[in-house]
């Protein structure tokens, strides 16, 4: 019982991770896939942070120049601060690129389907321009 | 320990929020729960800053105030945008009372709705799976 | 414990007494408006509660600026972003549940709702072009 | 207490977290993990993370909630299919769990003085960053000076990811909707709603001050330019919502927030060419003045204006690719 309350937070991580896993496996809705992908990330920059953790430490921020307090360990603080901002970054590229197949195949749900037709025409569309692409003027019916 | 019981109590109000988030029933049910859920973590923020006796950790506190609203904000928008850009809104509705038929017709006869249904057909908006 | 330990942990649990009778409201109640209403009325006052007694904890420092701000900023958001969920919700044919008469249509909130404008034929308003560029 | 609240906040996550998978509207999954963001972002707090906590505060439950919604109105919220290839995922699933939980045995205590990731090169940062950079948060200055190569390459990938964004659905990507006759003219944001208007425009400034306070504070108390970048857009974004994104976009026009997110990056890398110039290594702080702390702070303090630059510009950028896209 000790052993299992003793490595809980590492179960809530595992538990994560493999819910992330499994819905990036399972959903063929890219949407969905992605936000199994947030997922999973969370796990694992949960695992990142709680390394750091430091018993009876504080937040590696020094209040009124108490250097010798114990402080947590800020180097895994680093590293996930600027995973999660790349995290957004390559989130709103999948999306960027759901948003293209949607609009190309009319549909974001059964993938292997598209990828068997092996038709990537509409994804590479008009060039811009052609469609009366001004910035101005446009939009009358 | 002062601010046990609060702690305590926005804790079990945390879940009873996460409850109806997840019960739904409707969509609005759920950005309810979450904007209330929003608000609890604030609080609970606030009660940790001083537990930890760090006043820094206001700041974040202060952060997720402003975010949740633009939150709010966010979904509203794009509530607003489906209702532009769809006849009926699919999905969200399961009132159960019969009158939700007769509201949704009545919405369907309302100018705004109509031109907005008429613009999004001759765009061709193709519905997902067509 | 003095006593202004003793009010603000009496503020706290006040508070925490108000924020959860919220949250109940917000499972229990049967339908959307019923548990906004619980919902936004209580967390107001809890929240209020809560963060003037943590005030009074913290004292005269940037930390209770902070909370003012906090507190002000909640007081405001909060209730209009109920309003706009409300509106949004009836809007889309949500209708309040109303003990009198089985008939919930009869209540005409038509000209209490506030719809977005038609849009007006295009090039001829006053948005301006798109600045993509 | 602290450790009875994480395992409180754990399960919470757990159970957010499988809702939102289980969800078959894409609506309820995405305001989902808007709450489990927010969890995770407390966790991260009562983990004495809070530059985490509020980095994961502005862009999760923030920014990542409005790009998921605006591409929601682009892709459709319904999900179509069912659940597939559940044999091969349960069996993937449970070999990934035996092996994940047996590794978990060899990891060591939560809070373990110990721990090898302690006894390391960490343990070094604390004192050096005392005694030759003296700004009390110390992740800002691990972040910014003592690894500030690898912080330079990550703004370099959210560039990138940027750059990757608008050739997919920038302005000059193709867009078969934009101009078609019809094509949904939504550009009128919130405005309809007065109290919402006259609310929000008098945050907006205050957002606009909490960023500049998080980036130019941040050497003394939680913030740095990711955290201040992602909240001078979270600004702008609350100001398009509520007047429609055209407006957002004259305040700041794309073509500048594309300029901000190179010069951004451009102006960190140009602090290590500076250094290279005065004969020291690339982003070597200890030459741009002559005592070492005033140095070293100055180095961070332009190199953290970069990152914030750069977020801002790209997280604008990628909100209004994502929200222009296919409108007239």
């Amino acid at each position: 019982m000790n052993f299992i309350l003793d490595y809980f937070n590492y179960w809530i991580f595992v538990v994560l991770l493999l819910i992330g896993f499994y819905a990036i496996i399972t959903r063929d809705n890219l949407v969905k896939k992605l936000l199994g992908l947030s997922v999973f990330q969370a796990a694992v920059f949960l695992l990142f942070i709680s390394a750091g953790k430091v018993d009876g430490g504080t937040a590696p921020i020094v209040l009124g120049g108490d250097w010798d307090a114990v402080f947590t360990n800020p180097l895994p603080q680093v590293l996930i601060l600027t995973a999660i901002v790349v995290g957004i970054s390559t989130l709103s590229l999948g999306l960027a690129i759901v948003v293209r197949i949607k609009e190309a195949y009319g549909s974001i749900d059964d993938v292997d389907a598209m990828a068997r037709g092996g038709d990537l025409r509409p994804l590479i569309g008009r060039r811009p321009g052609v469609n009366g692409d001004t910035p101005s003027g446009n939009s009358s019916p | 320990m002062i601010f046990l019981g609060a702690i305590l109590a926005i804790a079990v109000t945390m879940s009873l929020a996460l409850v109806r988030a997840l019960l739904g029933p409707s969509v609005y049910d759920r950005v309810l729960a979450v904007n209330m859920f929003g608000t609890k973590t604030v609080l609970l923020l606030s009660c940790m800053a001083f537990v930890a006796g760090r006043s820094d950790y206001l700041d974040l506190a202060l952060a997720y105030a402003l975010i949740n609203f633009i939150g709010v904000l966010a979904v509203l928008e794009f509530f607003r945008q489906r209702e532009r850009a769809t006849e009926t809104p699919e999905g969200h509705i399961r009132h159960p009372k019969p009158a939700t038929a007769h509201a949704h017709a009545h919405a369907d006869t309302d100018p705004a709705t109509d031109a907005a249904s008429g613009a999004s057909e001759a765009a061709g908006d193709s519905e997902p799976g067509a | 414990m003095n006593w202004v330990d003793i009010l603000c942990a009496a503020m706290g649990i006040a508070g925490g007494f108000f924020v959860l009778v919220g949250g109940i409201g917000a499972l229990r109640m049967p339908d959307l408006f019923t548990r906004m209403h619980a919902a936004s009325l209580t967390d107001t006052l809890g929240s209020l509660l809560i963060l003037s007694a943590l005030m009074i904890q913290f004292g005269l420092s940037l930390a209770t600026l902070k909370l003012v701000a906090i507190a002000i900023f909640l007081l405001f958001t909060s209730p209009v972003a109920s309003y706009a969920l409300a509106n949004a919700a009836l809007l889309s044919g949500h209708r309040p549940i109303v003990a009198r008469g089985d008939q919930p249509d009869e209540l005409d909130l038509d000209d209490l709702l506030i719809r977005e404008p038609e849009l007006p034929e295009a090039g001829a308003d006053g948005v301006r072009p798109e600045q993509n560029r | 207490m602290t450790g009875l609240l994480s395992g409180f906040i754990l399960s919470l996550c757990v159970l957010v977290a499988l809702g939102a998978m289980q969800a078959r509207n894409l609506f309820t999954a995405v305001m989902l993990m808007g709450i489990f963001s927010l969890l995770v972002a407390t966790e991260f707090l009562l983990l004495d993370a809070p530059d985490v906590a509020l980095t994961e505060a502005a862009v999760g439950a923030g920014i990542s909630t409005v790009l998921l919604l605006s591409a929601l109105a682009l892709t459709g919220e319904k999900e179509q299919s069912r659940p597939v290839h559940q044999g091969v995922a349960t069996f993937v699933i449970v070999v990934t769990a035996i092996l994940v939980v047996v590794a978990t045995f060899e990891m060591p205590l939560l809070g373990d003085p110990s721990a090898p990731v302690q006894t390391h090169v960490a343990a070094e940062y604390i004192p050096m960053t005392r005694d030759l950079i003296d700004i009390p948060n110390i992740v800002t200055a691990v972040l910014a000076s003592f690894r500030g190569y690898d912080t330079l390459g990550e703004v370099i990938v959210v560039l990138t990811a940027a750059i990757g964004v608008l050739f997919l659905i920038g302005p000059d990507a193709p867009d078969p909707r934009r101009g078609a006759a019809g094509s949904p003219r939504i550009t009128e944001g919130l405005k309809h709603h007065q109290p919402l208007r006259i609310v929000g425009k008098a945050v907006i400034p205050f957002i606009l001050l909490f960023a500049l306070y998080v980036q130019f504070h941040g050497e003394y108390s939680p913030g740095g330019g990711f955290q201040a970048g992602a909240l001078f857009a979270a600004a702008i974004i609350l100001y398009g919502l509520l007047e429609g994104r055209p407006a957002a976009a004259s305040i700041i026009p794309p073509r500048v927030l594309r300029m901000m997110a190179a010069i951004g990056a451009l102006l960190y890398g140009g602090v290590g060419v500076v250094t290279l110039a005065l004969g020291g290594n690339f982003l070597e702080y200890n030459v741009l003045a002559s005592t070492q702390t005033t140095a070293q702070q100055i180095g961070i303090i332009v190199i953290e204006a970069g990152v914030g630059i750069t977020v801002a510009g790209v997280l604008l950028a990628i909100y209004h690719a994502f929200a222009a896209r296919g409108r007239a």
